[in-house]
Formats: C-alpha cells, structure tokens, sequence
C-alpha cells in the first residue's frame, strides 16, 4: 500500500519543522496511540516490556516551543539511529498493539527517509517513509510517502480498514504536528533564530 | 472461570458450567452431542450453524453460550416430531433440496422461521430470506422448490387438521 | 475461530453498566455482539473484559410519545423493521434495519450496537443522521444527548466515552415523512458499498423537509448537505431528483473515502449518485426500499 | 432411461415406492441419503467423538515467502492443557508429499508436510499443537512465535515466468515447472498464413477457492498393540488417500484405513493429500490418542487447493466464409507454491486436448508453461483444465463471429463437429455427438430471434441487453489406464465395483468412488436393481472406506456414474451370469435355455419353471445342490478399465442486462440444455447443473482469490470473497438432449461439471455482447463492468 501526500503549515520556517519533525519526543506527541519512542542500541533485542514500564515512569520532555532548541536539537533523530516505539492504533474494539522498530535511513536538511517494521500478535508490518520539506509563500509543506506493508490476520480480516484508518492516522499526526508548530511561530523572533542555528 | 447457564434444547432442559468465551455452537455441538447445526464459516456468514433461539433463527457461532443462558434453543434434530418429518424436511427430500447436507440444517432452520413470518413467499422472498444461509451444491433452484413446496404443505394442514371442507 | 479468554459480567441495570465501565475504561460492551464477535473470532480484537448489557431490559423496546419515538439500545433490527410505530413514524430507520445484514443478524444484532460500533459500511448511521436522530449516553455523570450530526467521528469511532453508554435512540415522530434506504452490497459481506437513506416532507408538491445520508461513501455515515440543500422547497420531479443526486460528492474529502478491494472511491462516488438518486426518487414516491440489483 | 426430457420446467421427483422396479432405472427417485442429512443424523468428520479424544491445530506461515529463522514454542509448551508441540525438527524427516502425474519436463521439488527452513505460502504449515481441548490448541497456536526472514513474493503466473521474479523454488529454475505442448504447430502457422481473418485475446482464468461447505477435517486413532491406524476424513478418494498416506508417514498400507463419513462437499479440494491429515495420522502414532483436526475457515481460504490460474493468449485464424482454420493458444499455468497430487495434469492432458471444443478445427497448438508461485498449490477444481479449455473455446467463438460478421449461433452450427467418433487434432476423440440438437433446443427455449429483435429495440431506449452462448464440451471418465500411464498418471483409472448377495436375498454393492452430495448410494442402488432385478431398497450401497470396499480410485472428474457405476454393472452381469448356471442346474436345463427377465431365470417356453435371483442367493450359500466345480456364495468383484472417455457436452446460453451507470449486471435468463448421455436418475442430474451453473455463475461475476504485492490472501474469509448467495443466482431453465455414450454399459456421459465448464463463457459473452465490448475480465465485478461499459460509451480503448 502507498500513500502519499502533501501538508502546509502555515506561519513556520523550514528550520522550525525540520527541527520539530526531528524531535521524538513531539513525534510520539503527535502520534496516535504512541506511548513511546526512543533511541535504542540494538534494534533486534528490545525489551518492549521493560521500555514500556520506563516510559510510564518518565515524564515527557517539554517540546518546542517551551524545549530549549539546544536540547531538542540533541535528542533529534540521528541518520543511521534506531528507534522503538510502541504503538496502539485503536479502531473501535480492535486495538492491536505494535512493537515497533524504526532506522533513519537518511537525514540531510530538508529531507528524511526511514524504514521500520513491527509486530502485534500474528500480524506484523513494514514500511518505508520520507519526507521533504518545501518553503512557500506562506510557510512549508511537508511532502510525504509511505509505502507500507501489512502482513498476516490483519492483512487478512482488516483490509476494509487498513486504508481509512491510515489515513486517519497520518492525518491526525499532521493535525497535531501543526498545533505544536503554530506555537513556535507565536514565539519571539528569539526562539526562530536560535532554532536556525542547530540546523 | 465458567459460568453455569441453563439451556432448554429441543426441550430438553441442559444445566452446565461454561467459559464465557464458549460459543453457543460449541457448546451444542462438543458439550451436549447437538451434531445436527454444523460450523461453515466463523465469520458469520454461512448459516451452517442456524438454529433457533427463543423461536427465531439465530446463527449459533455469533451468539456465546452465556447470552443464551435461560433460554429455548431449537436445532434441526428437534425438527421432526414423533418420527414424523416436519414440511420443511418433507419439502428438501422431495425436490431434492440438499446435496451434501452441510448447509441443510441451518438452511431448514432459517427457512422455518421464513414460513412462520409469511406462510406464502414469493421466490423472491424466499431467496432473500436465505440470504445469510450459503449452499455450494444446489445452486439453490431446488432450496426454493423446497420451501415452496413446504409452504404449500403448511397451509393444507390446518385445513386438515380442522376436519377439512365440512 | 474463537475468541480469546476475557472476563465477563452481566449488569441488570444501566446503573450497574456504567459503574463497571467507570472501573474498567478498557472493557468492551457486548450488545447482540455481531459486531464485536466476529472481530473477536478472527483473532483481531481480544479484550480482557466483556460487559454483557443483553439483560438490561430498560435498553430494551420502542416508546412513542410526545412527538418522539424513543429505541431502546438493545432493540434488535427485526423488531424495528417490524414495529408498526417505527414504519409510520420513522419510516427510513425501519427500511434501513430491513437493510441490514440477513434475516439471523436481524434477530440479534441491535440497533444501539449497530450505531455505537459506527462500521463506516454500516446502514444504520444514514438512516440515523437521516431521521435526525439524538443519541441518548449515559455516563458516570448521569444522561447526555448528542445528535447524530455529532456523534458519528470517523471509523469505529464515535462521541460515546469510554465510561459511557448509548442507552437509547430518540427520532421526532414524522407520520407525514416518507423514507426510503438504497444500498449497493458488497455481494460478499452484505455491507454497503454505498448506502443512502433519505427521510421526506413533502407538503403541496415541495419539499418541506428532507433529511439524506450516506453510509459507505466515507469513513463514517455523513449527511449530504449539498443533496438536501438542491432539494428543500422543490417539486421533487424526476429531472429535480437527478440533478440533486450530482451534488452527493461534492462536499466529501477524497482522502477520506472509502477505497477498497471492494470498490474504489471513484466507483463508490459514482455509485453514491445513482443510490441517492433511487432513495430519493423511491421516498419521493413513498414506496419504501429500492432493492439493489444482485451484482 | 434415456427418454429426452419435456420442456425446461424442471424435473418432477416420485418416491421410489411408486416406481416399478423395471423403470428404476432413469427415474427420478427421491435420494436415500437424504433423511440423515436433514434430521442432523449425518455423520461429518467433526460430528466423531472418541474416547480420550484430543485437539491439534496447526501453525501456519504468515508470509508467502520466507526463510524461518527461528520457531519459539516454549509460552504454547508451557501452556495447560497443551500436550505437545512439534516442529519438522521435532519428527525424524518430515515425509514428502508426492505428485500423482509426471510430466517429461516437470521439475519436482520437495514438499515437506511441516516446513523445515523455508516457506513458500501464506498458510504453509510450521508447526502442530496436541492440546487436551479444541479452545486450548487455538490460543496455544497463536503464542508460538516464528522469526521469519522475508523474502519477495509472486503470486500471477506470468509475473512469476518474467526474468526478474523471486525464485519460489532454488532448484526450478525461471520459476518453471514444465513447458507443455499438444498439436502441430506448423500445420498451425500455416493456417494463420492462409487466414483471412485473425482474431486474439487475452484472457484470464483467475484462482478460485473451491469452498466447499464443510472445511477439511481429520480424526486418527492409532491401535500401538496391532499398529492399526484409523484416518476418518474429507476425503473424495479414501484408498488414493491411504496409498499416499502410507507414504508420506511411513505406515504400512494394509495397516491404514482411511474412511470418508459424511463428506460436506468437496469439487475438487478434497482429492488431494495434504499435509494437515497426514499430521493428524502422525499425532495420533505419537500420543497413542485418538486426535481431532478441523480446519477453520481461515485455514481452507489459505490451506485447499486453489483452481484455474491460467494466463492466455489465445489467436483464431479464420476464413472469410466464417470458417475456422486454426487455433493457437499459449498459456502460463499457476501451480502454486508446490506441486499438487494431480497439479500437472490439470492444466496440461485436461485441458489443451479439449481446445478443439465442439468444432471441425483443422489445425490447433497450444503450449502451456507451468509456474511456481507463492500461493497455494493449485490443482483441480470442479471442472479441472476443461472449464478453462471451454472458456478460452467459447470466448474466442464470440470474438470471432462478430469478426466475420455473423451470428454467433450461425457461426458455431457451421463449425460444429458433425461425424462421430471424431479425431481432434488434439489427441482425443470424441465418442458420440448432436451439438445442433442442443443448439437448436436451446434456440428455441430462449426464442433466439424474437430475443435479438428485443435486444436492438432496447438498445435504441438505452438498455443493454446481451445474449451469450457456450457450446461447451467436457471429457469425463478418463481413460483407458494404459493411455493415463503414458500421459504421466501415478494411478490406474479403472473402478472397483463389488455386488455381493447375500443369504437372505438382499444385495450390498460396494464400489470405489466416494460421493460426497452426488447421491451415489441412490444411482447406484438403481443400477444395481435394474442390472440384478431385484427391489431397489433390498440393495445397500457402501463407498468410502478401505477397509470394505475391495480397491479405488475414488470420485472427481465425473467419473463416478461412467467408471464406478459401470464397475457395479459389470459385476451384476457376473452374478446373472452364475446364478443363471445355478437355476439352470437346479430347474434341470442347460444353461443356454435359460432366459432372465426382471429378476426370474425361467426356462424358455416354460415360464413356470422359473427361479427368483434372490432365491438362488440362498441357494449358493446353502450350497446343498451347486453345478460341479463352482464355489459357493454369490458375489463378484470388477475393476472396468473404460477404453476411452466419455464426452458429454451442451448448449448453455445467458441473457443479461448492464446498467452502465452502476455496472450491476441482471441475468434474466440462464438456458442450460445438456446431453450427459442417458440418466441414471433425471433428478440428480438436474441438480448437479444446477450446482455447477451456480459456481460458474460464482466465477463469472464473483469469485477470485486476490492476492497482495506480499503474497498476502486479501480475500480470505467469506466476508470478503464471495460465494454466491441465493439471490446472486438465477432461475435456470434447465433442458436435455440424450445421445447415449457408446463407452460404457450403461450408456451414460457424466454431468458433475458440466454446469462449472458451460457457465463462465455464457455470462461473459452475454455481457460483451450486451456493451458491444470484446473483453472483460472475470469476475465482472461491478466496478469492473462500469469501466468497461464507460470505455465503451466514450469509445475509448478497452
């Protein structure tokens, strides 16, 4: 399955989402049904479990624009870093949970490709995204794709959903993704500057 | 953890202790030897698994058998009664209505409740209330026949069980 | 297949309901449970505790009073399509429940499970936003309504919150309106391709009030507002109803619809026309459901 | 029998009481079979409970082609409840499961019943579950955790041939499982030089999923202090099950029963050996436990043998007078992931040798490239190659008449084959043959002319109406067995039929064929009473077990009523012929002045001195006055080895409307006029039409198996692939016409595909001709025909 598209936001600068988008902390914000998602060493032995457990203990990191950009800046998706996350995409009574393993591909401003997979039960997943950003006249737009994969009994028993809930699921992300980001553009001309400079 | 439930099968009255997780039709078929109603499909879709449940045609592998705690199951084996077939059993073997029997059962099941609803269908009545019940045999012609030849049988009964033209 | 172990409970009250939803926010609510077992059976949802609502007999049975007719949750679609209540008041909601599923799932599935599960090939949605339903939930905090316009928000997901429950239906009571559901099934599971349900006044030759709704089209049931707009005040004549029925799309999100191995967005645009076009012109005439073709 | 039948109102049936025994046969009695089936006494393989009874399932791939790393089955182990669970590392090497029919070029590959380190289908099974209940080995199966290593997927025959495609097997290089070829190909190309006129296309069979009712199922008991073995499953051939079986598992064969109860349908999906009942057999060895599997639903969609799967180009070369001159086909077969029991045949000897389908074609060639692909294995399905054969015959015949411009009725009367026995330029010859009979019958029934008067005056109000005609042909009771082996058959073809009589008079005939919904305990009682001249309800008949029936080969191909039953005719004839000498050595004449007559041998010109058949029963078992030299007892054994097939065929015709704005496609009328040669019971012939139009009609308009990029089944579950519903069929006008098989005794053509083999074409025709379109691709889904149709408004390509 490929899906494509493209999302504006208005008011922001390229560095500003670029920086955002990096973020993992505001990622698994935005995300439907993240509970977490962070760097991990060895991307065939997580623990899901005790990574769960730790994630329920922490409390999330403020994102921009409260995050210092520094900060932010050093906790970004690196190229070549490996990703766990946790993911439970609830659609009325069927909610699988998937363990996820996600590789930046490739991270060169202002474009990013990554490729992951992951499990729930006796269904699984793979997929490869990437996106850029576009300045426009009135801000950017992130062009993405997704190719992705589904594989077994929700392959199987869900195709009538597959695509609506993807769909939904991309476009919630952006939805949030541009609520965070139009704080940043209220900001201080300060904080924009600042941002320009980890790029 | 089971849950005791009653259930009255063709009139038999079954007290027995259940997963909540069991369905009606396993425990018809696996608990109690009811073998007559059959699974075809476990997506609801087949009807195999047909009986009735308080009088009305219910397809037994979508029902748990807590849901039917307290309640009159009737499968097919409760059809017949003191040996003597029912119309609808009459009308199947008369116009060749079945060919493997799989989907007979629940088929029967179905088309009962049908010609207590309307005892006189049209064929397009009767292919539309069939349409939660699959057959792969008969290319259905001869289930239509079927019903409609019960049906006819059903409505000359209670004239003759009322003594008839006199 | 079967499902996998859960733990179950048995209220006998709405009271008793809510309380354990309060509890345990992750249960599910078995109704008639022919949304929710087959999901179960195929192994694609297992959830941990079932609270079986079946013997709630205050969720049970139609009321009309008032110039409302109120649907008990757990009242099952063969009773709705068989209440002489529902067909004179409620004309499109009892043609839709003819509509669902076949004669089995009609005995038992129910039409507050049907509405609360909003499967986005579901009939009753339409038929619901049609009639201009209002949902009645209650919760920890006692009744709350919600019209359909609000209640259905996208796949399998509506305004109910977890520690509510949709209790029962209300509809204004339309004796004058007629109804009519069109549908287009998928041949293998019986769920709409496109459905439409349309409820109509029409006094003195215009169209005093009309309600259309679509099911299928979209990843919930959505009222074609263009359709209604193209219609209100007209004489609904062959030629007004046709040109109309080229409005059903015009207000939807491509991204949003509905494009599967059963039909593409493209063909169930298409088809949304013609299915709005036949309920239309089928509750313009009063006759009740237009039966699809068999392909 | 024999008589032709009246009108297309359908046959009525009588009880068998009110027939008399001289015209038991050819009567449309009610079945035997049927009051256990309706009153729920019917035993199907589910129905058995056995003492200490216990459950398996199994694990099955969920990708369609991977390499297993690793399969954890510690958490299922641990599990109470579970008794066992075994992988192909746990049993000392898995057996192979073998392909029935050989072909000179066809590359076997290994078949292992439990994948070792690779899998090849989504459903290839990894690893079986013994748990003490059915719930418990389901939710132990799920928590056993297989790593896989992906690999790429194909799953189109023609995909899996390109020069880029994933390798489904090391060893089968280009994905190639033959390379086939029938006719000359010269005398072909020679004919498309002189061809006025060249028509082709392209057409696809899709894969369809047989769906019989019942799922497959097993239940094993296992007998350590004797080493019996007991297999009681689905199966359409218990004997070719137990030579197999007794293979694959290493058990002795005369040590193995394998019994088919009540069978839920099969068409094709239960002939094959298949992993799963050999697991079941070996579970039951290992734990020494009657054990119990059933399939779900799930795992038929995934596990039975899928059918057709052809892509074919297809050219016809003709004349300008509308004459046929040559005919080429080229197709690409899906096989599947491995090679099924009868895999190679199908789309080889039963199918390019029926290209020539009713018609006087003087050249034909067709080549066929078999595939590996990463779906399941692919073998017969109702009809088996000649449903394929008659869909690329009929398609091109439409094609073509409207090339030359003439009526495709005219155009089929002028090519018809129209001497018997006729030698088709395709190996086979024909036995016996009126096609203009059944043309004509059908013509008249649809009133053909009045029906293309109606159709242009509908066209002229913007309705499209069409008419579609299938000339179909079919080859049933393959035969002789001399000729199988040289064409690549493992098996002889014959069929064992036993008629013992038994003291009391009454008879018990026992044949090799396994019915399954045929109705095969009620013709052939009727064969046998006719045959003996007994009662019909004094004669019992046995199929289906190992253990009592003699040999066999079992029930596919129609072949039951041609091979089995004429087995049991041959066997009848023996008994006449000793009980002849037995009356005639106890009425003291010789035996050549005996005449036999409805059951009586009597003395000619002395009917007094007459003995009943049942009578001298009893007196072979007394004994007490027998001829010199013969045994006692009354029973004979035949295996009838038929010297050619049989070659029923038919005229089907479709009349359809298409709604272009919606694609909805209302068939108004389906004819189907049939000559299976003479009816053993008109009754039961009429019903298989039926059931085989409707799985046609299923294929035209709804079936197909649809696969994703990954090899995933997207439509596996009846949610998603349709299995036509009451209302999704028509009323068929069902007619015959009866031109008796010269093969057989009993004079009969066989009738249980012919309705799948006629069906496809006549729909598919009907509504091309209905959107004046040349092609369309099954199934003619809606969204599909209003592509087309919109194509053809706009007239654009299509």
């Amino acid at each position: 399955m490929e899906f494509d598209g493209t999302f504006g936001l208005a008011d922001v600068t390229t560095e500003e989402v670029w920086l955002a988008l990096s973020d993992p902390v505001m990622i698994k914000n935005a995300l439907p049904g993240c509970q977490f998602l962070v760097e991990v060493d060895n991307p065939d032995d997580v623990d899901f479990d005790a990574l769960e457990e730790a994630a329920a203990e922490e409390e999330d990191p403020a994102t921009l624009p409260e995050a210092d950009p520094e900060e932010v800046a050093e906790r970004g998706l690196a190229q070549g870093g490996h990703y766990a996350a946790l993911v439970q995409v609830g659609v009325g009574s069927v909610k699988p949970r998937f363990e996820t393993v996600v590789t930046i591909d490739r991270r060169e401003f202002p474009e990013m490709d990554a490729s992951g997979q992951g499990s729930a039960s006796d269904s699984s997943f793979e997929m490869d995204s990437g996106m850029t950003l576009v300045e426009t006249d009135d801000g950017v737009d992130v062009e993405w794709w997704t190719e992705a994969d589904v594989f077994g009994r929700v392959a199987q028993m869900g195709q009538r959903v597959i695509n609506p809930v993807a769909n939904r699921v991309v476009g919630r992300f952006f939805k949030q993704v541009q609520k965070e980001l139009s704080d940043v553009g209220d900001e201080s001309s300060g904080l924009r500057d600042r941002i320009s400079s980890y790029i | 953890m089971t849950r005791d439930i009653s259930l009255t099968v063709n009139g038999t009255e079954h007290e027995l202790s259940v997963e909540p997780r069991a369905l009606l039709i396993s425990v018809l078929r696996d608990e109690l030897d009811y073998t007559g109603p059959n699974v075809g499909c476990e997506s609801s879709m087949c009807g195999a698994c047909t009986v009735h449940l308080d009088g009305e045609a219910v397809k037994s592998c979508t029902v748990l058998a807590v849901q039917a705690d307290g309640c009159d199951v009737t499968t097919v084996e409760g059809l017949a009664t003191d040996g003597e077939f029912h119309p609808i059993q009459q009308g199947f073997q008369e116009e060749h209505g079945l060919q493997c029997g799989y989907c007979t059962p629940g088929m029967m099941m179905t088309a009962t409740e049908l010609l207590d609803r309307n005892p006189d269908p049209s064929e397009e009545e009767i292919r539309e209330a069939l349409e939660g019940n699959l057959c792969r045999c008969t290319g259905y012609q001869n289930i239509v026949r079927a019903v409609e030849n019960a049906a006819e049988k059903m409505q000359q009964e209670p004239a003759v069980a009322d003594g008839g033209g006199d | 297949m079967f499902p996998d172990e859960f733990e179950y409970e048995r209220p006998e009250t709405v009271d008793e309901a809510v309380d354990l939803l309060v509890d345990h926010p992750e249960a599910e609510i078995l109704a008639g449970g022919h949304s929710l077992l087959p999901t179960m059976k195929s192994g694609l949802a297992s959830p941990d505790l079932l609270v079986d609502i079946g013997h709630i007999d205050a969720m049970q049975g139609i009321d009309h009073a008032d110039g409302t007719v109120s649907v008990g949750a757990l009242t099952n679609y063969a009773t709705v399509d068989d209440s002489p209540v529902m067909r004179e008041n409620v004309t499109v909601f009892a043609e839709t429940a003819h509509a669902v599923g076949d004669v089995q799932v009609r005995n038992r599935g129910t039409v507050g499970g049907n509405l609360a599960h909003a499967d986005p090939a579901s009939d009753l949605p339409a038929a619901a936003l049609a009639a201009d339903a209002t949902m009645v939930l209650q919760g920890p905090d006692g009744e709350r309504r919600v019209d359909a316009d609000d209640f259905f928000l996208g796949m399998y997901a509506t305004d109910v919150a977890e520690d509510e429950l949709l209790t029962r239906i209300e509809f204004p009571a339309r004796p004058e309106a007629t109804g009519a559901y069109a549908k287009k099934p998928s041949p293998s599971s019986g769920y709409a391709m496109v459905g439409v349900a349309v409820s109509m006044t029409v006094d003195a030759g215009r169209v005093e009030d009309v309600g259309v709704a679509a099911n299928g089209i979209m990843d919930h049931g959505v009222r074609l507002d263009p359709v209604e707009d193209a219609l209100a005040g007209t004489n609904p004549d062959g030629e007004t109803v046709a040109t109309a029925a080229t409005n059903a799309a015009n207000d939807l999100d491509e991204m949003m619809m509905m494009d599967d191995l059963q039909a593409s967005a493209e063909f169930r645009a298409q088809l949304l026309e013609t299915y709005a076009e036949r309920a239309i012109t089928d509750a313009a005439t009063g006759t009740g459901v237009v039966a699809a073709g068999p392909s | 029998m024999g008589a032709e039948s009246e009108s297309g109102s359908g046959v009525q049936s009588v009880d068998p009481d009110d027939v008399d025994a001289a015209d038991i046969l050819g009567s449309a009695i009610e079945r035997r079979e049927d009051p256990a089936l309706l009153t729920g006494d019917a035993e199907y393989t589910d129905d058995i409970e056995l003492p200490g009874m216990v459950h398996m399932t199994i694990k099955r791939s969920r990708h369609a082609h991977a390499r297993i790393e690793n399969i954890d089955t510690s958490e299922a182990e641990a599990m109470d409840g579970v008794i066992e669970v075994f992988t192909a590392a746990d049993i000392e090497a898995p057996g192979n499961l073998p392909t029935g029919w050989l072909l000179d070029s066809l590359e076997q590959v290994d078949h292992p019943i439990l994948a070792e380190d690779r899998v090849r289908y989504q459903g290839d099974a990894l690893a079986v579950v013994v748990a003490e209940e059915r719930y418990i080995a389901h939710d132990a199966t799920d928590r056993i955790d297989v790593d896989y290593d992906r690999l790429g997927a194909v799953t189109e025959p023609s995909e899996a041939l390109a020069d880029d495609a994933p390798a489904v097997h090391d060893d089968a290089s280009g994905n190639v499982a033959f390379d086939w070829d029938i006719g000359d190909a010269e005398k072909t190309d020679a004919a498309f030089d002189d061809a006025d006129h060249v028509v082709d296309l392209d057409l696809e069979n899709q894969l369809l999923i047989p769906n019989a009712m019942e799922p497959r199922a097993a239940v094993a008991e296992y007998n350590p202090s004797n080493d019996e073995l007991a297999v009681h499953m689905t199966s359409q051939n218990p004997h070719l099950h137990r030579l197999l079986m007794s293979g694959v598992i290493d058990h002795p064969e005369h040590k193995l029963q394998v019994r088919a109860p009540d069978v839920g349908g099969g068409f094709g999906s239960k002939i094959h050996h298949y992993a799963d009942e050999a697991l079941v057999a070996l579970a039951a060895k290992r734990h020494e436990r009657p054990v119990k599997w059933t399939a779900t639903r799930t795992e038929t969609y995934l596990t039975d043998a899928q059918g057709r799967g052809h892509d074919t180009h297809a050219e016809m070369a003709l004349s300008d007078d509308g004459d046929i001159l040559g005919f080429r086909v080229d197709t690409a077969a899906n096989l599947g992931a491995y090679l099924s029991t009868f895999a190679p045949a199908v789309p080889t000897y039963l199918y390019g040798t029926l290209l020539s389908g009713q018609y006087d074609i003087p050249a034909i060639y067709c080549s066929v490239t078999g595939a590996f692909t990463n779906v399941p294995p692919v073998d017969a399905y109702r009809g088996a190659g000649r449903p394929e054969a008659s869909f690329v015959v009929e398609r091109m015949i439409h094609r073509a008449a409207k090339e030359v411009g003439m009526d495709p009725a005219e155009f089929r009367r002028r090519n018809f084959v129209e001497e018997f026995p006729y030698q088709t330029q395709v190996a086979v010859e024909y036995d016996s043959g009126d096609y203009e009979k059944t043309l004509d019958r059908a013509l008249d029934l649809l009133d053909y002319d009045e029906l293309r008067e109606r159709q242009e005056a509908a066209r002229a109000e913007g309705k499209y109406v069409g008419v579609g005609l299938s000339a179909y042909i079919e080859a049933c009771g393959l035969a002789p067995s001399e000729l199988a082996g040289e064409l690549g058959a493992q098996a002889g073809l014959w069929e064992s039929g036993l008629v013992r009589f038994h003291p009391s008079g009454k008879v018990t005939a026992y044949c090799g064929t396994s019915g399954h919904g045929q109705g095969h305990d009620t013709t052939y009682a009727q064969i046998v009473a006719n045959e003996l001249g007994v009662d019909y309800e004094d004669v019992e008949v046995v199929e289906g077990d190992t253990d009592e029936i003699p040999q066999g080969m079992g029930t596919y191909g129609s072949r039951s009523a041609a091979v089995g039953g004429s087995a049991l005719v041959k066997s009848s004839q023996k008994l006449v012929e000793k009980a002849k000498r037995i009356a005639a050595h106890q009425l003291e004449a010789a035996p050549e002045d005996i005449e036999f007559e409805n059951g009586d041998f009597h003395v000619a010109g002395a009917p007094d001195r007459s003995m009943h058949i049942a009578e001298i029963a009893t007196q072979a078992y007394l004994a007490h006055d027998m001829p010199d030299d013969m045994e006692p007892g009354l029973e004979a054994t035949s295996f009838y080895d038929p010297d050619n097939f049989v070659f029923p065929f038919g005229l089907h015709a479709a009349v359809v409307e298409v709604d272009p704005d919606t694609g909805e496609i209302d068939i108004e009328r389906y004819v189907a006029v049939d000559d299976v040669g003479n009816q053993i019971n008109p009754k039961i012939v009429e019903g298989q039409i039926h059931g085989g139009v409707a799985q046609g009609i299923g294929q035209a308009l709804y079936e197909g198996a649809e696969y994703d990029d990954n090899g995933q089944l997207v439509t596996g579950s009846m949610q998603d692939y349709t299995v036509p519903k009451a209302e999704h069929i028509p009323s068929m006008e069902t007619d015959s016409t009866c031109t008796p098989s010269p093969v057989n005794p009993l004079g009969v053509k066989g009738v249980g595909e012919a309705g799948t083999i006629a069906a496809p074409q006549a729909v598919v025709n009907a509504v091309c001709d209905a959107l004046d379109v040349d092609q369309i691709g099954m199934p003619m889904k809606a969204e599909r025909v209003w592509r087309a149709a919109n194509a053809a408004t706009d007239g654009g390509e299509h």
